[in-house]
């Protein structure tokens, strides 16, 4: 075991596939030689290569677009988008194209790949270094969308999302990648080295794909979270004094329904919370499958909290970052119902 | 400083609408042979002159002339007239199908035969085109079964692609032929990305990317364009300038660039201007970008200059927005026609073996729509399975898609 | 009153905003000298001249862009998508900038602008002419969107949505151009003609955004749908026999919660029917608003009929486009519960 | 044919990297005063060789001579200077408030001054700049108040945009300053149809689109120069090349194309390319496209040689991935320097009445600061209400922004 950053933990989960797979390749803006503007691919270009590590043009539509191709040829390639703000360029490849390849040439053509993006906020990045755009991604059939919570997770599921088949957009809460921030912005943030899950096996393991985890026990409520938001979650509990049980769904798509009917027909009540803005936002898919699912255990409507429906603003990030206080006023308000 | 002139928008508008006579006295053609032939490895800068002609081997007689010539054998010639006639019978085939409703929606190839048949035979096994709806000669010429391609278009139980694909977005791996998108244009930058995984992977396969010169103003035609500039992987890019988009010409894309090939120049890339309608000189142009591909010399921009001459597709009548009468004035005529003519000149065919070859294409193209009718049309017969709609979503069908299966029952 | 196709009141409510203000100026790939593949702007460019009706190159990008800087140097740009499935795209300038303008610049800058596409399934489009994308619109904040259902809507709305002060998606059920399909295929479509909704009003009137309108009156459940669909939920309620209120929403958002409380706390059963793909679908977000705010009303489980998780297929249209069979289920199911 | 080379992936790479010393060899630097200047009514075709050389005023000597000298009175000469030395005063000033955490972020312009500072006086009321967030030398030639853009680097409660945006991201519709986007490139595009819109309405204004090298790799680039080339609307198209792009060399963006100006020659567009360390010549050229664009002469792309003296923003340290000296050793030497020099070549300026500028200067700029945190800093004074995040989302507030900002109690 050794003790990694998730940034730690997501560079040695490239380096571990390179090596494993010679038809690995990383590309993106800033990746090459300075080794990502996060630092997420330092190194690998010096180890693997110029022709498996290398910087792009400033063109996230020719990021993916190449990245189908070389998909389509039987490469994996793992790229990176500077921040989720910037994936709409590519969004037409990814949705027309990375999606549906298998589908429309029934099988012949397939496109393995792994999107890697840093999402949502808490750095003062505003609105264009701050959005959590999982939604749009968990629409669109043929993709799988994966958010990690921690270094741990982090290398296992990147791992796992670049030995998979088909598409995914690997999601990398920015906030998480030096420690586990849980929404006390006026306290100083643990760092990964004090953290259990900062703990990372060296070598290849995956986490699948598909499956949740629980990370608090609890008989009171569920809480459905996921990404920077488990830790503001574990936070809130804690104060709430409530016996809520938190689980990191860290795949939304497939997503772990088993788990969540589970929990929520043991509990009765149920807390969706995010950072994305609210409507349309993925927890609003989670409430309706729950509210289907669990309606006859259900005791109190399933409620979400979540980023407001507005762009992210920049001198009010501690109003918009979801609080561990607006997550207490929920459980508190669950409990009530 | 001068007196202020206040802008206007400046809208392109053809030469000539629906209702008026025919004109194409603005495109100017180069008599056949006269554009030079630079060696495969000469400099981009030193061969802008090729953006702005265009190059053409078969002249009025008949006779193939110039540098251009010669890249094909007679066998060869004759099997590029066999492939282009019988795509023309399959259109037609397959036009009259859809009007009687076996099928959906159909996009013919009338006028552009030549440049798809002619440039798959400069192409080997390994190479891969990512083509747009009117390529269906790169299957042709590659000896794509016929039945397959009807079976697509029929989306019958036979179809390669299982009901999935609106008719004509064909794929198949194994003849180097691309899975077909509706989206235009995205296949451009994914070629560029293909033969970059051959250029990764050191092997010696290169890929041709199709675009139509309406779609050249889309984003992925640029992206294409700075990947392709920047890492110099082998891949060539085709641009079929047909003069339409639907009811758009060309003027509305190409804007205030004298040609789309010119668009190459702004990336260093070798421009190429090529007679679409000259099967010899399109085999010839696309042999010439091979060669700079297999020495790694990277990618080739080629214009091919040609006339859709039939609606864009079965949705559309080309009468509501262009003379009717427009096609057959066509300064650069019928590819068929002309190399038809050059065998002819040559000694090597005849009128009457024409008239033969006609009848037997068309029996060959009949039998086998008789064969893929008989498994069934759009409506009738064997048709794809409902199942179908879930499968291939994902290599393995997560949960809630079985759910969602399970719902219906299949 | 005139007798109207949806395609004759939607170039109706053009020329009626372009008589009334020369200020909205039409663009779009064939909507010039041709009208339109689905003719919706014939005839404007000879009536308003070629600077106000043009066509443009085919850059779905350049076509937004473009119309976010007429907007904000003063125009009001009604700029036409030819099918939404090709607007990814331009997704980047709605999403980053025509949907933020006014915030960033507080006001300075805004985006007055209709971006129009024809949506939906019903015609043997296969995945490229059949996507219904709304729910990619509602995630996000800055935007209107809206979903006309018939003739007299359509035109009331499309000169709603041009006088509208921000960016509005207007989305057209194209299997709805020429008559109210029911979702019966095997049966021939009866024309607007003969519909009292084809009934338009040939001058200039606004149906006000973010109101839905009750189509059906019940007292068992509540139906909740739009655009297309709607006349298929109208069909399936008539043969299922069973009292269903019917409301098409008309404007997903802003969406008219009020009235959806209303019908919901009534009847105490809710169906949401979309053709988009159901997960993350903007039933999902309809759903989660439901069981929140009629929780103590509800006695079943809010249920939700959409499209397949899957690209839309071509010779499985009909097992694809959400059948007036598939709803009659769910009535059947949601009156159990 | 010649015996086959397999492919391999060309991987541009800058001629030093950190570590090195730097070498600029490579930059062929013509003497000033060589480029021609043609009549603004020039045909784009007959200008090419002005996207390939690089068009100078101001020569080592620091006097001002050839075709494009004298376009600006003594008066504006010493305004150009005050403008920079301003310009380059409050980066000082705001680097170090972001260092002190008084806001979040902040972008330099050092090495880049005469850029957008000599642009801006070659435009006038009523145009408009789509500036990316290294132009701010646009609003202080155009006089906009250094308190108010600091309030906006601050997010204090007088920040015009609310606290909304990030540091550097100005907005002025007054003075021609469109609001800036986080998102490269999007306003490229958006220039060309605020020029598009003036034309349509006949009104004698330009618009000005503004892009770094980097970012012509984005599609928008395209979008903006397909319809630019389609509509020629009054719109001068800039490219700032500052040689980076955050730690990636231009040669990634550029590929094989000689120059960025020369992607405008696959649009027709004419093209220059201009030394962006000369005020001089930076105004010259500006005036020439504004001539053009007021005589309906259409678009104009200029792309600005220079180079990117600071880091990419303070979270950036270019030690890392370029030579720490690479930035002295830059062969167009700093702008500030080279147009005093010029002022006192010309006898209008001394060393003793530059240093009493500098000092006049900075005590401006100081007093503006303490004005501006005098209001507020990012966390601490008077900052914006939180209720500003529900504002402006909409004209009108919708119900279910309403009931959110309930919910909060604000
Ligand atoms: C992204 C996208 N936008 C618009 C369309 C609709 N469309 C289909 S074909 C076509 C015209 C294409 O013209 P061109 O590129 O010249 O090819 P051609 O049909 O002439 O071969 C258009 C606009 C589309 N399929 N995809
Ligand atoms: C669409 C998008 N992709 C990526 C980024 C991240 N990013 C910000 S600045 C920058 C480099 C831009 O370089 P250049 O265009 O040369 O401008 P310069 O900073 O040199 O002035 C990058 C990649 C972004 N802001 N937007
Ligand atoms: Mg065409
Ligand atoms: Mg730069």
């Amino acid at each position: 075991m050794a003790r990694m950053t998730m940034i730690e933990a997501i560079r040695d989960a490239h380096a571990v596939a390179m090596e494993a797979d010679p038809d690995v390749v990383v590309m993106g803006e800033d990746v090459g030689f300075f080794g990502g503007v996060f630092r997420c691919t330092a190194g690998l270009q010096s180890r693997f290569g110029v022709q498996r590590c290398f910087d792009t043009p400033i063109s996230e539509l020719g990021i993916v677009g190449t990245a189908v191709g070389m998909a389509a040829y039987g490469l994996k390639p793992v790229v990176e988008i500077q921040f989720a703000d910037y994936m709409y360029p590519a969004y037409d490849q990814i949705v027309s194209e990375a999606a549906r390849l298998r589908y429309r040439s029934a099988g012949e053509f397939t496109c393995p790949m792994v999107v890697r993006m840093p999402t949502g906020g808490g750095i003062f990045g505003a609105q264009t270094h701050s959005q959590s755009p999982e939604a749009l991604f968990t629409h669109v059939a043929g993709l799988k969308t994966v958010v990690p919570s921690n270094p741990r997770d982090a290398k296992g599921l990147l791992l796992a999302a670049i030995a998979d088949p088909d598409p995914v957009i690997f999601l990398e809460p920015k906030r998480l990648y030096n420690g586990p921030f849980d929404g006390h912005f006026d306290r100083p943030t643990e760092s990964w080295s004090k953290h259990e899950l900062g703990e990372v096996d060296p070598g290849y393991y995956e986490i699948p794909l598909g499956k949740a985890v629980t990370l608090r026990e609890g008989a009171a409520a569920t809480l459905l979270t996921y990404g920077a938001m488990v830790h503001v979650a574990l936070a809130a509990v804690e104060e709430s004094g409530v016996d809520v049980e938190v689980i990191d769904l860290r795949t939304l798509l497939p997503l772990d329904l088993d788990a969540i009917i589970a929990s929520v027909t043991k509990t009765g009540r149920c807390i969706i919370l995010h950072e994305a803005t609210l409507t349309s936002g993925f927890g609003a898919e989670i409430a309706a499958l729950v509210q289907q699912d669990c309606f006859y255990n259900l005791e109190a409507p399933v409620l979400r909290v979540a980023g407001w429906d507005t762009p992210y603003p920049h001198a009010q990030e501690w109003d918009y970052f979801p609080s561990p206080d607006r997550v207490k006023r929920a459980i508190a308000k669950v409990m009530e119902g | 400083m001068h007196e202020e002139i206040p802008p206007r928008l400046h809208v392109p508008e053809p030469a000539i609408r629906a209702g008026d006579t025919p004109d194409f006295s603005h495109v100017t053609i180069p008599r056949a042979g006269e554009v030079r032939r630079p060696d495969p490895d000469a400099k981009p800068e030193d061969m802008r002159d090729l953006a702005f002609s265009i190059i053409r081997v078969l002249n009025r007689n008949g006779e193939a002339v110039g540098p251009w010539a010669g890249s094909l054998s007679d066998e060869a010639l004759k099997d590029g007239l066999r492939h282009m006639m019988t795509l023309r019978a399959y259109d037609a085939r397959m036009l009259t199908a859809q009007r009687q409703g076996k099928t959906s929606f159909y996009m013919q190839h009338l006028g552009e035969e030549a440049i798809s048949c002619a440039f798959q035979k400069a192409l080997r096994k390994g190479d891969m085109n990512f083509p747009t709806y009117r390529q269906a000669g790169l299957l042709i010429a590659a000896g794509y079964p016929l039945v397959k391609m009807m079976c697509q278009v029929y989306s019958n139980e036979a179809d390669p692609v299982r009901g999935r694909q609106l008719p004509v977005f064909y794929s198949s791996k194994e003849h180097g032929f691309f899975s077909i998108s509706g989206n235009l244009a995205t296949q451009y930058v994914q070629a560029v990305g293909w033969a970059m995984a051959a250029a990764i992977k050191g092997e010696n396969k290169l890929s041709a990317a199709w675009i139509g010169d309406g779609s050249t103003a889309e984003s992925d035609f640029h992206g294409a364009l700075v990947f392709a500039s920047t890492y110099k992987p082998p891949v060539i890019l085709n641009i079929v300038n047909n003069q339409w988009a639907i009811s758009t010409f060309q003027g509305i894309a190409r804007g205030g660039a004298g040609t789309f090939a010119a668009r190459g120049h702004g990336f260093g890339l070798p421009a190429l201007r090529v007679d679409g309608n000259d099967y010899l000189a399109v085999h010839a142009a696309a042999a010439w970008a091979v060669e700079r591909a297999r020495l790694d010399l990277g990618p080739t921009l080629i214009e091919y200059v040609t006339y859709r001459a039939g609606g864009h597709s079965t949705s559309d009548d080309p009468a509501a927005y262009r003379p009717k009468e427009e096609g057959k004035s066509w300064p650069l005529g019928d590819p068929i026609l002309r190399l038809k003519a050059h065998l002819i000149q040559k000694g090597l065919w005849s009128e009457e073996r024409h008239s033969q070859a006609e009848a037997e294409v068309m029996d060959f193209v009949i039998a086998a729509q008789k064969e893929a009718e008989a498994i069934g049309t759009l409506h009738s017969g064997n048709r794809p399975s409902p199942r179908e709609i879930f499968e291939d979503v994902y290599a393995e069908m997560p949960p809630h898609l079985v759910r969602q299966r399970h719902e219906v029952g299949y």
